[in-house]
């Protein structure tokens, strides 16, 4: 097992003392830890926000890209380097906002990473305003009387799309966050956890009590079911259930570029000569 | 000896298809060729036409005028008829009086063998009007029809039918293969630079007109085990790229205006964060959706000034389609020896034009990858390193034991860390220009000059002009002493050639292919330098050199 | 009723001969005619595409805009003028593809819109490449074998994200599709209605027979059942339903915002004067 | 007099709190106020502060050096000790023998009052060391605290306890109140320029240093009835605000450098289909993220070359926060008038800082929206009608009876049908830009021009740099002649002020808040001219006049 704290970069972190990220990141040191890999094994994309300063301050490689582009950049090292574990990690206004179209894009493309939302249900890193996963009572500087629109529900958004692993999660109970991260490695494709982050600076509605009095860990749920999967997806009121809440195999991006098979495409060994015929054919 | 051949009718009547067996036929027959597309945005009807251009002598881009028509469709024969040559001819299956237009019932012959090639009949009796033999059509045909037995054997037949269903009218005669040339348009040259770079993953989003880069690329992506991907949107594939480069791949786009504007942002990213990339811009004519299939050079001042705040960047212009594929091999090594993202400023006018070029020669084509020798790494990595020249150590994922490897699109310290103070930020905005000195000094391209040591008159152009200007200077010099200045590298601005030709007094001509006279405003703010004159084109279609010719004429030496 | 015939232009179209375009575009005014309305009380917002060009062949008020946006400006004229009948429409591509993150956000704000999307599973303008709605199986230039992700499903999506009104509807029968213009036009709320249009130039796959052999009309069908909608939803194979799949009647983006109640934002009255005192917070 | 406050420590310290108090009390004792804000990418931690400057004369710009340090936490005194002036004092928890800090056991005083209104306690201490009477401060507090009796009740105690705790050490003593003042950040300022012109949608993304526009704005949605919707992205954002002005209602939107960068394709579909909108870009240092809430002017050349293309586009930066309530307001007018996008450059420096200025004087401005009257309308409407100025006659849909209005983002005709040939295009491209030379004649803005007729040196800035360069000048005047030049329009550039200023054989030093000195460039390109000097600054600063009389004895009269 690589030492946990290998992970936990000692650089001071810009985020507020008693926010989810806290232990959001001892929950993925711990599981990188137990699932034995070493930093230079693991990739993390991240966006713009609080959440996606992840790289900063968890010893990984990382992307530190675009708000809202978390999830393209990692294509391409799943056909680069099948080995690498490719974590693609950032905030929900980033994730399920700006970066919308994306994770529609990459659900149908099934590629095999593990999806970390940190969902404050918040816009943290500028100052409060609604994202998509903002309960419609939310009154900020910007949604003077409650949001416009109806609250996106990630789970049952992934789960009807059939995404190949749906996951909910929260920080208010580490084991199962861990335990989660642990599944969605294992998994074969596509796994996205939402993951409850309380912000304590903005959001006063969903605090750590808010979801701990209302998460609960699923049972008797078979999660290869889709009809039930649907249901249990839709429920987030008094009750929020967490763990896997669906899952499907199918073939994974990689799978549909037959030709590559288990080539890491980073060692292809180009040479000028070997193309000279591309030439030819335009004689 | 010059030969001006149109192919015109309606989207959709398989124009490409006769285009194709024409141009491998007349190289075949050791023409040089010069060939464009003038299509309009649907996929059936409307009014398109080719024209190719033949000569014994080398080409340089189109001319005016038809000497013969395949009028595909009757409306061709009215909508082209003005631009006929004196002694043109129009093939048609309009029964008519009049002596410039050969009649052939192409229907009538195919009808029975196969109606669908019908536009085969239009090459037989193309070839023999011009005296050629139909061997090497016969040729052409088998290539271009592969796999498909029967139906090579229809169009074989309606290509005789064709031949014979005519008169000889011109003795144009086969001038022999010729063996060390090829015929490329500037769009696959373009993917075949990349290719020959060593591209490993192209992520791009269809845009016409680029969308020939994506499909030369994809078409080779399973023989040569790489990844073309159709990206969500242009953010996905300008974003796709960067993680393709950053997880060590050679990694390209491709798109045209409205794409590389929602591309800009992942394009300042490229810049802030080090990760060499390659971007063609195909042009078309804007603003927004402007004229889709259509050509022009309006987003010179957009691609040099494509994101926020300031960043290393180099863009460049090819000159034609042989320059393309030359061009585009140096932008990936310079990608990478600089660390920036390279823009390849092409248009629907190399782009989907074709042209006789010398064989590529690979030989002094090396794929410098630039990436850190692993030895040379010690302790824990920095992938911002200040350096003397601002060059960093790069690495990918997975390349150095024990270390990993960060990116980061804040300001940031030698490690990828976010910083906020002044005095980093001063430093790594003083490291990355100096990217900027180093690539000025070492891999800057003077424009080419062509003409007289003492022009009265120099004609000024960028990129895809180049072949155009080069026969309009041919043109006027019995007349001027007039010169040619051919600029590739358009950013940073190579400026040592033309400060030193405006110092000679020489008038300078601006010839570009927009309305806002960009090139000229560009070298002004780079040296002060002026145009003596412009000449400007924005309807979307090429100048050609006798326009040139002519403008120049009418607007310069009045 | 107003005259089937001043909403068709009589200005030539750049459809290819043959093409789903036509009859859909015959439906739209024979339902528009039907319903009673002038073509200056619609407004239809567009795309960029072959099926974007509607506008220009229709009669009534259009904003042609950028490949992909049809959605956005639309927004504005739900709060501007309520009394408009407002259409978006677009490819499938456009819509589903470049515009994903828009269909996404504006299921939640539920505007009050009437949404065609011509699916004809391609690009069609660009010449064929494959469209998130195309088969796995579809091989074209750049999907040289096959596409590298799963098909979008559209109707699934929208149900999933409990869209408030989600049909799916053919060109193949007129008189069905203009039944779903109706209703949609009816219902208060978001509409999509994804509409099975056969591009005759590329796609060899789903053509008029593949699509006639396929639907068959919901019967027995309650579109208020989540569950059900969801199954029906998923069904897209050798039978595929047509007609409203799922209804939910919810509040509107218009009726979320309290103050507007039943203002023409178009009609407001402004005055300098009027707002003086704004400055004098600032004292 | 001239007073120089910092209140400084962590992020979420309540600093905006106790600047506010400040703000509020200084303004009611007759000060004029200028604000600054430092502060860093996070929301808890770290170190931010505010400087905020006080003097009897009309305020232009920060200074350096600090009279008064508000110390909320300990760091602070060691962070800022340096910059301390001679007779500076530091107010802070920490027990010190050292003479210029004074101590003061804010927590203790608070603890059982209301810990949370700590920093009541320092406001209270600032007031007394400066020897100002607490009336205006309890007025202040009242105020800010609004609706929340216990809270106020708290504050008062604790400004009082604090008052109580220390000396008085200056003598500032009230001025009276002004009645023709008020006191504005940038971003409100533009807020309220827009609410002033009618703007009725308002749609765009969070984003710093922009985002204070859509909270004010926000803010009043439902006293005046108007419509603020937050964007899915910027890409939205921008295509809403077309929709709005096509709709018939004021649009706006506001980002920083990448959100206007996903906005490229829309402006540039603004000039195609020649809606009217405003944007206002908060310009922050990049590439990329960058520095999110610093200040820079690195988005000049970006913005005047936005998208693919050319196309009608108006740019403007106002100077300061009173200049941009009139800009703000004359750019709708403008936007209007010639049916195009204008983008409004404002800053973090202004956006972000609060200045003492003039009451807003309404009386000159009048609510152009130059739509068309539907009497005069004949026939079919034609959106894009050729007339003599290139400005057509504007509808939204349900305006004219009987007709539809079509918009359209390809190349098209009057009526707004798409079109492909060469010969409409040309004719649209040529109406198009007839509105800009229209804008050039009747409405662009020359620079203002400060100083003596015949300078040596000429201070040449744009936007939000005219400020402290007058400071600057002013400072200048006892050794040089020097005037300012200050330019609020710089697309299009107005030219005849800077070539006669050229001309006159003054010296040219450009002051800008950018690595590249994109002004100078952009000046140089539409007239030639060149800096002679340029003061450049990219670290994400503002300049302050000091700085620049500095850096010009440094740099420029060495
Ligand atoms: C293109 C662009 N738009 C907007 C922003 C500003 N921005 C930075 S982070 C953020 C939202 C962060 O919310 P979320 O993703 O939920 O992350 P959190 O801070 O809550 O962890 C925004 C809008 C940006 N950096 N880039
Ligand atoms: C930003 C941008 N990217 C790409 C394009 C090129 N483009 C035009 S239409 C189109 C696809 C059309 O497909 P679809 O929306 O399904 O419409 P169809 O033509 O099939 O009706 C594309 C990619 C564009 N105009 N703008
Ligand atoms: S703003 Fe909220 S999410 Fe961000 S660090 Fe602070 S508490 Fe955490
Ligand atoms: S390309 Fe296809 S969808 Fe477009 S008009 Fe032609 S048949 Fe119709
Ligand atoms: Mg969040
Ligand atoms: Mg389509």
């Amino acid at each position: 097992m690589v030492d946990k704290n290998i992970y936990q970069a000692d650089r001071e972190t810009a985020w507020c003392p008693g926010c989810g990220n806290f232990p959001l990141r001892t929950a993925l040191s711990e599981a990188l830890s137990e699932m034995d890999l070493k930093p230079e094994e693991v990739t993390m994309f991240t966006g713009i926000g609080q959440a996606a300063k992840m790289p900063h301050y968890i010893k990984v490689n990382g992307f530190n890209g675009l708000h809202g582009r978390s999830i393209p950049p990692a294509v391409a090292m799943r056909v680069a380097n099948p080995k690498m574990t490719v974590i693609v990690e950032s905030g929900d206004g980033c994730t399920y906002g700006e970066g919308g179209n994306h994770i529609l894009h990459n659900i149908r493309r099934n590629l095999d990473i593990i999806h970390l939302v940190h969902d404050n249900q918040i816009y943290g890193l500028t100052k409060g305003q609604a994202s998509p996963t903002s309960m419609a009572e939310l009154i900020t500087p910007v949604q003077t009387h409650g949001v416009n629109a109806e609250p996106f529900n990630p789970v049952r958004f992934a789960v009807g799309m059939k995404a190949s692993f749906v996951a909910r999660s929260t920080v208010g109970d580490r084991e199962h966050l861990k335990e989660m991260v642990k599944e969605a490695k294992k998994h074969k494709g596509y796994a996205l956890i939402d993951i409850f982050q309380p912000c304590v600076s903005f959001n006063k509605i969903n605090t750590y009590q808010w979801y701990n009095k209302r998460v609960y860990k699923l049972e008797d749920h078979d999660p290869t079911d889709h009809a039930a999967a649907m249901k249990v997806a839709d429920k987030f009121g008094d009750e929020i259930p967490i763990g896997v809440i669906y899952r499907e195999e199918k073939p994974t991006f990689r799978e549909r570029i037959p030709y590559l098979k288990d080539k890491a495409l980073v060692d292809r060994d180009v040479k000028v000569e070997d193309m000279e015929y591309l030439i030819k054919e335009f004689k | 000896m010059d030969f001006n051949i149109v192919i015109a009718g309606e989207a959709g009547q398989g124009l490409k298809t006769v285009e194709a067996m024409l141009t491998k036929t007349f190289s075949r027959h050791g023409y040089y060729l010069f060939s464009t597309k003038d299509y309009m945005s649907r996929v059936r009807g409307g009014h398109n036409f080719m024209q190719i251009r033949i000569s014994d002598q080398k080409l340089e881009g189109p001319d005016e005028g038809i000497d013969l028509l395949l009028a595909l469709n009757e409306e061709s024969v009215e909508i082209h008829r003005s631009e006929m040559n004196e002694d043109g001819t129009m093939i048609s299956e309009i029964e008519s009086d009049e002596n410039d237009i050969v009649y052939i019932d192409a229907k009538g012959l195919a009808k029975d063998v196969n109606p669908r090639a019908v536009n085969t009949v239009f090459v037989g009796a193309a070839f023999k009007i011009m005296g050629l033999p139909t061997e090497e059509a016969e040729e052409a045909v088998k290539e271009h029809f592969a796999d498909k037995e029967s139906i090579i054997e229809d169009n074989l037949t309606l290509l005789k039918a064709g031949y014979e269903a005519v008169e000889q009218l011109y003795n144009l005669k086969g001038l022999g293969k010729k063996d060390d040339r090829m015929v490329i348009d500037g769009n696959s040259a373009v993917g075949l630079g990349a290719l020959l770079a060593g591209l490993s993953y192209y992520a791009a989003y269809p845009m016409s007109p680029s969308t020939g880069i994506l499909h030369y690329v994809a078409s080779k992506q399973e023989e040569l085990g790489i990844v073309v991907e159709q990206a969500e949107d242009e953010i996905a594939a300008i974003n796709m790229v960067l993680g393709g480069t950053y997880s060590g791949l050679r990694s390209m786009t491709g798109t045209s205006g409205g794409g590389l504007a929602l591309m800009a942002e992942g394009i300042g990213l490229a810049g802030v964060t080090e990760t060499p990339i390659v971007i063609a811009d195909v042009q078309r004519p804007g603003p927004a959706t402007g004229l889709p299939t259509r050509t022009g050079q309006g987003d010179l001042l957009f691609a040099v000034n494509i994101a926020q705040d300031e960043f290393p960047l180099m863009v460049l212009a090819p000159k034609d389609q042989e320059d393309a594929v030359y061009q585009t091999f140096r932008a990936f090594n310079l990608a990478d020896k600089y660390q920036l993202p390279v823009i390849i400023l092409s248009d629907q006018f190399i782009g989907d034009g074709s042209k006789t070029i010398k064989e590529i020669d690979t030989s002094d084509m090396k794929i410098e990858r630039h990436l850190v020798d692993p030895a040379e790494v010690e302790g824990e990595y920095k992938r911002y390193k200040y350096t003397e020249d601002g060059i960093s150590p790069r690495a990918y994922p997975g390349q150095l034991e024990d270390n990993v490897v960060l990116s980061d699109s804040d300001e940031h310290d030698e490690f990828a860390h976010i910083v906020e103070d002044a005095e980093t930020r001063n430093k790594m905005v003083a490291k990355r220009s100096k990217k900027m000195a180093k690539l000025k000094k070492e891999d800057l391209l003077e424009p080419d000059y062509y003409g007289p040591e003492d022009p009265d008159y120099i004609l000024v152009g960028w990129g895809s002009t180049a072949g155009p200007l080069t026969e309009a200077r041919k043109m006027l010099a019995d007349e001027y002493k007039v010169g040619h200045l051919a600029f590739n590298d358009v950013w940073p601005l190579p400026t040592k050639e033309i400060e030193a030709k405006a110092a000679s007094g020489a008038k300078l001509v601006y010839v570009e292919n927009n309305a806002g006279a960009q090139f000229d405003r560009l070298v002004r703010s780079e040296t002060g330098i002026k145009a003596d004159y412009n000449i400007l084109k924005d309807d979307g279609r090429p100048f050609s050199g006798r326009e040139i010719y002519r403008r120049f004429k009418e607007e310069v030496s009045k």
